[in-house]
């Protein structure tokens, strides 16, 4: 049922605002909205009803296990959602003046000085959305980079096969063509096609370590080189940086600029597609070119004073990207989960997420599912191949995904990474017990029995959820993406 | 250690399985030389008391009495039901809904968001929401040259009274694929667009015009008008609108001859507290017939195996995760748990309610321009008709003022003086439901107060 | 699975306090704690993924329609939790100095205004916790008002038979014995019997109007003359107040005490079991016996001031019942819902409760269900006895109470009056739409449908729960109360 | 009209269906001289909005910067989640769990409580709560003269540094049941009850002794010799704890020779912000063998028609909604949702959190004490231990000095000239985790100041 479905002209929920008409109105009458907003009329009970009801079809990290690969789905711890959430912070206008903005700044000056740290990097600035906004923030300077150095003919960015669609997108994005560079059946970046691809027409390469392969690229620091001495630039896709917070810092590896997904590795919750936050680091090449606002700090009498930094102090920025300073909300989340942590806590994640990763990794393995990489060290997430099972049983990656919503736990990624055949990429994280680690695999040795004896189950899977298995072709075909009375 | 449940019983069986000594093993791929040692700039953890007791004593650092501030951010009262409602773990611990079946809860309600945001704007079809209202132009811009069959042009006409970190936005966004700007000087006593001022453009290709309604001045431009001239021209037309105002001002959809093509918005005044500026969610609605350049997430209902009502994800194909190089945007997060507050935020609200919270800021509006105007040397800057903002010219620095009125806890407005140093005597105002006559009584006085202190 | 199933010695939420050991302590070694706490040892997420998981096993009003007869299960807005949760009163000490507790002090204080004046009393004291120690007050001050007469003969309290279990319990703990009133065919007290019960050993009489049965009495004001002129005095059980919130006051019916229950009336949540308050009011004879703390208003140099009054402002106070001042952010909630409400508001609440409850009772025996009292007009519940179906069908009350379950409502009071058979005591309350009414009404008729054609489904409903009926008897009989490992 | 979905339409569908021409026929079995008119003293409705700033406004006067009053309410830190799952409309909206299936949730929290409690104290059975820790005193005072099979008195000892509240409940309570409460002088120098106070008592005939533990001035009563001598003249033992000192000390279950009887206490540290008094809740636990005297709901485990765990309310038979007249008790709604808190509050806390909680309140009270020892004319009014509450004995009238430390927004402890003129000079005051060394420091330096500006 609809909001709308259950609307009734007339109703209202009268609390939420005071009756009232225009007074001497300026409003030009020719101008006047004429025909109703079309708003739901629905009284306050109803209201809390529906959307209780509606939360109550989601899976959510509150309620499942929820490996989902590449998204970090941890803990969101609900002290940090506190802190965010002080009268102080909600309430204050973006605009409002330095003045009466030193917690805000101070909160954000620190967290600023903490990315730094576990980066590596030398500047960060805050002010991206989200990881593809900071995707786009990075190339960007690497474009600015090259353009201020007159160095026009780099029209190419290279990216390894595995990676994330959001960095070809990005790319683009920036103006650039792109270039795919194989990954070998290691998931290592193929060494030898990356030499043959980079050239003077490569502004740089876009990798994230550990790759979507669920593997840390070993070979991290020939690439560098290879890139660098090329005149490229090396850009780190931060979304995996769970696997390594407090254990490598990508500026050590060579990496110019990067990413990071706060609203993966600092805990910051999803909500049910964002916000995120994608905070860009950047090596002193790329200093210069930092996207505004940054915070800066200053001693005024002896007392920090914290100040906003823009194209005075930044003359060469590729200049903001949001109405105002980004997520911030996300941003003091983050700030919040540094603290909690701490740079112990920090070390923790990585090693962690990394175990749990590993015990998986092997365990399923023993329960006679393929590893995509079985060589290889899993990192903070590993891939599966259900390719054998879709030959020989005919349930596919999907199926096995779909049939684990029933047992009650979210399904893995399916089918990506792109190059392995009905991938399912598995990230536990950190925050996860043994327990529930140990009844995820008991649930897809159960499902693979199930395959093997009664696969039809498995593929109409699933069967306890608020749907069944959804007409996407339709959805599609017939779009109906706003409803009419008549529906 | 927070939030890792793990026991040294635990892990020793874990390590146990997977062969290995220690957790510092499972390391042993990354070359040794690239191994970090201590966090050095990072402090030892706290707990959660002494974090919040940090965050509150901060946080009060920021607090004021009362905010005249608007420029694209604006404080109106948000129902509690709202954010009880957005902070059950089910809706802000889910991720973005892939797996359709144990989403329903946040597909059904994008999908009524898609609806609620469609009719307000009286648009055909929307998305799932942007970054924010800035970022939203910007994507609505590279939608309409890609949209725009008629032109072949990356020229696209924007007005000068846009607000000014949209318009930032937007060329650091689209400049790297070589769009180009071109700003339509506003009128300087309206403070509008004027139809003359077209004329210099007619002809140009260009593949669409941009229109901000009501204007950073908080003006009201002739929409109809400027939508008839750039169909004419074979534009297509983008509008940037205040969701709060088109309860009682004409829908984009409605505009001139056949209505605007891309319609935009900042969805935070829709139940988001202003909150430093983020998160809020920019909202994307467009004709039908262009959907498919549309970016972001669309919601799109379908039927389940047994014909029962679903919803999904749809038109993924023009999605970056699918897509790729050849995606129309490179957006993949978005602000998901902000649709949600919107979309509870517009249910609770209703017709009535917004058309009467769009009333009371205008009336407000109206109310303090009547009493500021009694004060010896402050004008109206432009003349055009606005909605619940104000450009108010002040006898002397508006910063000064501003600082002045400050000290007693009041956030007068925003100094215009940072966007075009000819303003620098002008302060934006902006009233809404929240301030009471009483409220509107103490800025005037300090008002007052604070011109006479700057002694202008 | 319990809390404890999930706990693993050594685990915790180490984010909740700071790792601490006794320093100096003065504690004498022999009277330490030598054994384990014994509480669970679970991670963050483990402790919000158990109950968020936990709440999803419940009905309640955000989620579903309520109609529990009695208990008055109507919308408790948000925003009245809202404005109790402020900082400022979640942090106030209950032994703050007056001067520092103006704000508080002053919810309290036009909450009492309130309150006398919905109910037509002259006296209001917000002190006892829930309605059953309201009426413990109230029953004490008709004690302490016949000692204070030296009236010590009157030893019986009165009470109709169908009459709250709280009733008697209440009249027994003012050490009083307890004589029922016969109730007539119509719902309404016997005035015969009642004329013979009364006498000189008679304190009072307890009852409430609507009563029970859903129905107004309509002799009230002849009961209250038969009472007072026998010396007794008349109790007011508050819990039906929603009937005729700002339609009719007790004070006006005769009565001289009486509780409200803020938690039904109010809107303040019911909790799962409370908390709830259940302030008394007093007419003119027991005023001075109103149990403290009350709160005072003065004027001090033209401003007002809150202060408390306490037994020297009241010397003949029965006193306090409470370590403090009773369920303090129940009675600002109950303030928050009586501002939201206003004067007007509060006349519609018995205006659309009775509307609800007389719809439903029109289309109940439409449908062909027996009312209890065709010939009367329902108040804001009306009871249907399932006696009957019982006989013919083999259906009880009990088992429609459960199979409403499996259709999304919860069930109505079951059994209670106790003097109808078989009974269902419905309380739509008027804050449900007539959509939601419609819904119910065609739920029951469809269970009426099935027990005539599949009685056993009905029988063992209900089917979709997280468990299906319990044996109440093994609970009884092999007591578990506390979980033990071996469990 | 708030809260009323009612639109024109429905209201005259349901009256015609009713067969009414208006809501007020509803009305027209009550004698018309009955009907009320205007609420006159209750003022007209207001919207969410003003609400809200009303009560923030009004919320802001009571604002202090820092309290060390405890008195029976203890400010502890309180884990963001405990209220972030609390007020889940699952939780905080639902009833009393009379039909079990559709209340699982609200009775296995409810049963994992009981579980957690009977550790706590080290007894074998407890209830789902009742309203406080002072009614809860009364009610097990009236278990105990009901479960003692030895003795037939409806006396019973109570000890004089009892909470004074406390105490006054339960005579308010029991006097007309003719229970008569017997105080025992405490001890002038320890401040406790010495053995040989009881001598006076040998002999007698009571039902029952209560030991408060902590006593109200914060002091460890010899629990284990007072239980003994109890039971060894025949008396049961009720026991009033504080739950956070029974990480540090024995638990009650434990006392003397076979332990408590009956334990009770308040809740409120487990969990439940000190929010003027309430709600708060009260704790019961007994031994086994008088679990059917006991008072209140108690949930059980059994099994359901197919074997499945479940869990439902138990031995309703000695409930007023069952038993009536007959009923252990009056009591009806008692205060389920600080259950929930307390419950989710134990298991986010655990066995060390509790520990270190009351270490860390212990070594603060232990300094704060060390500390004002040092400022002249300040002594320690009684000899014997404490656990995180302390009374302070000053060289003016404590009323003074607390007023003083008042207007610096330091609550500087309870007024013990409240209970009993002979403690003018005396402070009651309470450290918990929540107090810095910061914290401290400032409450001394205030508390210095205001023995000094009191000039004695
Ligand atoms: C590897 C990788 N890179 C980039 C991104 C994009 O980040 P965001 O979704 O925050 O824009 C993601 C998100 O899924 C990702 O997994
Ligand atoms: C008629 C009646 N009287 C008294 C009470 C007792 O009120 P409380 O549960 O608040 O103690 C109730 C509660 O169910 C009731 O329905």
């Amino acid at each position: 049922m609809l909001i709308y479905e259950i609307s009734s002209e007339g109703r209202s929920a009268t609390a939420q605002y005071e009756a009232c008409e225009l007074e001497n109105s300026e409003l030009p009458t020719a101008q006047l909205r004429v025909s109703p907003i079309g708003l739901p009329a629905v009284s306050e009970l109803q209201v809390v009803r529906h959307y209780t009801g509606l939360s109550k079809k989601n899976f959510s990290i509150d309620g499942e296990f929820y490996p989902l690969g590449s998204c970090t789905m941890k803990y969101n711890p609900r002290g940090a959602l506190a802190g965010a959430h002080m009268p102080g912070f909600l309430a204050r206008h973006p605009l409002a003046p330095e003045n009466v903005s030193q917690g805000y700044l101070s909160c954000l000056y620190d967290l600023q000085e903490y990315l730094k740290d576990v980066t590596g990097m030398r500047a960060v600035s805050l002010t991206p959305m989200a990881g593809a906004q900071g995707e786009f923030a990075g190339v960007a300077m690497i474009r600015a980079y090259h353009d201020k150095a007159g160095d026009s003919e780099r029209t190419e960015i290279l990216i390894p096969n595995a990676a994330h669609g959001t960095n070809p997108a990005t790319a683009v994005m920036c103006g650039y063509t792109v270039r795919e560079v194989p990954v070998t059946k290691e998931g290592d970046v193929d060494v030898d096609a990356l030499k043959a691809a980079v050239g003077p027409q490569t502004a740089g390469l876009m990798m994230t370590n550990p790759s979507t392969c669920g593997v840390f690229e070993r070979k991290i620091q020939e690439i560098a080189e290879i890139v660098h001495d090329a005149g490229g630039l090396l850009y780190y896709d931060g979304a995996n940086l769970n696997a390594i917070l407090g254990k490598v810092k990508p500026g050590d590896m060579g990496f110019d600029v990067m990413h990071m997904n706060l609203h993966k590795t600092f805990a910051t919750p999803h909500g049910g597609g964002g916000p995120g936050a994608g905070p860009v680091g950047v090596g002193k090449r790329l200093e210069p070119f930092v996207p505004t606002p940054i915070v800066g700090k200053r001693s005024t009498n002896g007392e920090d004073e914290y100040y906003w930094m823009s194209d005075k102090d930044i003359p060469d920025t590729i200049g903001n990207l949001s109405a105002f300073m980004g997520n911030a909300g996300i941003l003091l989340r983050a700030f919040a989960y540094a603290r909690l942590l701490g740079n112990q806590g920090m070390h923790r994640v990585g090693e962690y997420a990394t175990l749990n990763a590993n015990y998986m990794a092997t365990k399923m393995a023993a329960a006679g599912f393929k590893l995509a990489y079985p060589n290889r060290r899993a990192t903070h997430e590993f891939v599966v191949s259900m390719s054998q099972e879709a030959k020989e049983l005919n349930v596919n990656a999907m199926d096995f995904a779909k049939r684990l919503l029933d047992y009650g736990y979210h399904a893995p990624t399916t089918y990506f990474p792109l190059l392995v055949p009905e991938a399912l990429l598995i990230e536990p994280t950190e925050t996860e017990s043994k327990e529930e680690l140990d009844g995820f695999i008991e649930a897809m040795t159960q499902i693979l029995q199930e395959a093997k004896e009664t696969p039809e189950l498995v593929r109409s899977a699933p069967i306890t959820t608020p749907v069944k298995r959804l007409d996407d072709v339709k959805a599609a075909r017939e779009l109906n993406l706003a409803w009419k009375a008549a529906d | 250690m927070p939030f890792v449940p793990h026991t040294s019983q635990d892990e020793e069986l874990m390590l146990d399985a997977i062969g290995v000594e220690s957790i510092e093993d499972l390391f042993d791929e990354i070359p040794p030389a690239l191994r970090a040692g201590v966090l050095a700039n990072t402090p030892a953890g706290i707990s959660e008391q002494a974090l919040l007791r940090l965050m509150s004593d901060r946080s009060k650092k920021d607090e004021v009495d009362l905010c005249f501030i608007g420029a694209g951010a604006y404080q109106h009262h948000i129902p509690s039901a709202v954010w009880d409602l957005v902070t059950r773990g089910e809706f802000m611990t889910a991720y973005t809904p892939y797996q359709a079946e144990a989403s329903q809860g946040t597909l059904q309600l994008i999908y009524e968001f898609q609806t609620m945001i469609t009719r307000l704007t009286a648009m055909e079809v929307a998305n799932a929401s942007v970054y924010d209202g800035a970022s939203a132009l910007a994507e609505a811009i590279l939608m309409a040259v890609r949209a725009n069959r008629k032109s072949k042009s990356r020229n696209v006409l924007v007005p000068g009274n846009l607000h000014p970190s949209y318009l930032s936005t937007c060329r650091n966004i689209l400049h790297n694929q070589k769009i180009n700007l071109q700003v339509i000087p506003y009128d300087q006593q309206s403070g509008c667009i004027k139809q003359e001022d077209l004329q210099a453009f007619e002809g140009e290709d260009f593949a669409a015009l941009v229109i901000q309604y009501p204007n950073f001045f908080g003006g009201l431009e002739m929409a109809d008008e400027l939508t008839t001239w750039a169909h004419s021209q074979g534009q297509l037309v983008i509008g940037v609108v205040n969701p709060t105002a088109l309860a009682l001002l004409a829908p984009p959809g409605t505009w001139g001859d056949t209505g605007a093509d891309i319609v935009v918005g900042e969805g935070q005044p829709l139940g988001i507290p202003v909150a430093s500026g983020g998160p809020y969610l920019g909202f994307m609605c467009c004709k039908q017939a262009i959907v498919r350049q549309m970016p972001g997430r669309i919601i799109g209902k379908t039927l389940d195996l047994d014909g029962k009502v679903g919803f999904a994800l749809t038109l993924q194909a023009r999605e970056q995760h699918i897509r790729r190089a050849k995606a129309t945007s490179n957006i993949c997060t978005n602000q998901g748990l902000l649709v949600t507050a919107a979309t509870i935020y517009m249910s609770l609200i209703g017709d009535q309610g917004l058309r009467s919270i769009a009333s009371q800021s205008h009336n407000g509006t109206v109310q303090l321009i009547g009493k500021a105007l009694e004060i010896k040397g402050i004008t109206r800057r432009f003349t055009s008709p606005v909605f619940h903002e104000v450009v108010l010219e002040l006898p002397c620095r508006a910063s000064q003022v501003l600082q002045q009125m400050c000290t007693q806890g009041i956030l007068g407005g925003y100094d215009l003086g940072q966007m075009d140093a000819a303003l620098e005597n002008c302060i934006l105002v902006n009233v809404t439901e929240t301030k009471t006559p009483q409220d509107i009584e103490d800025f005037i006085t300090s008002l007052r107060a604070a011109v006479e202190v700057a002694a202008c």
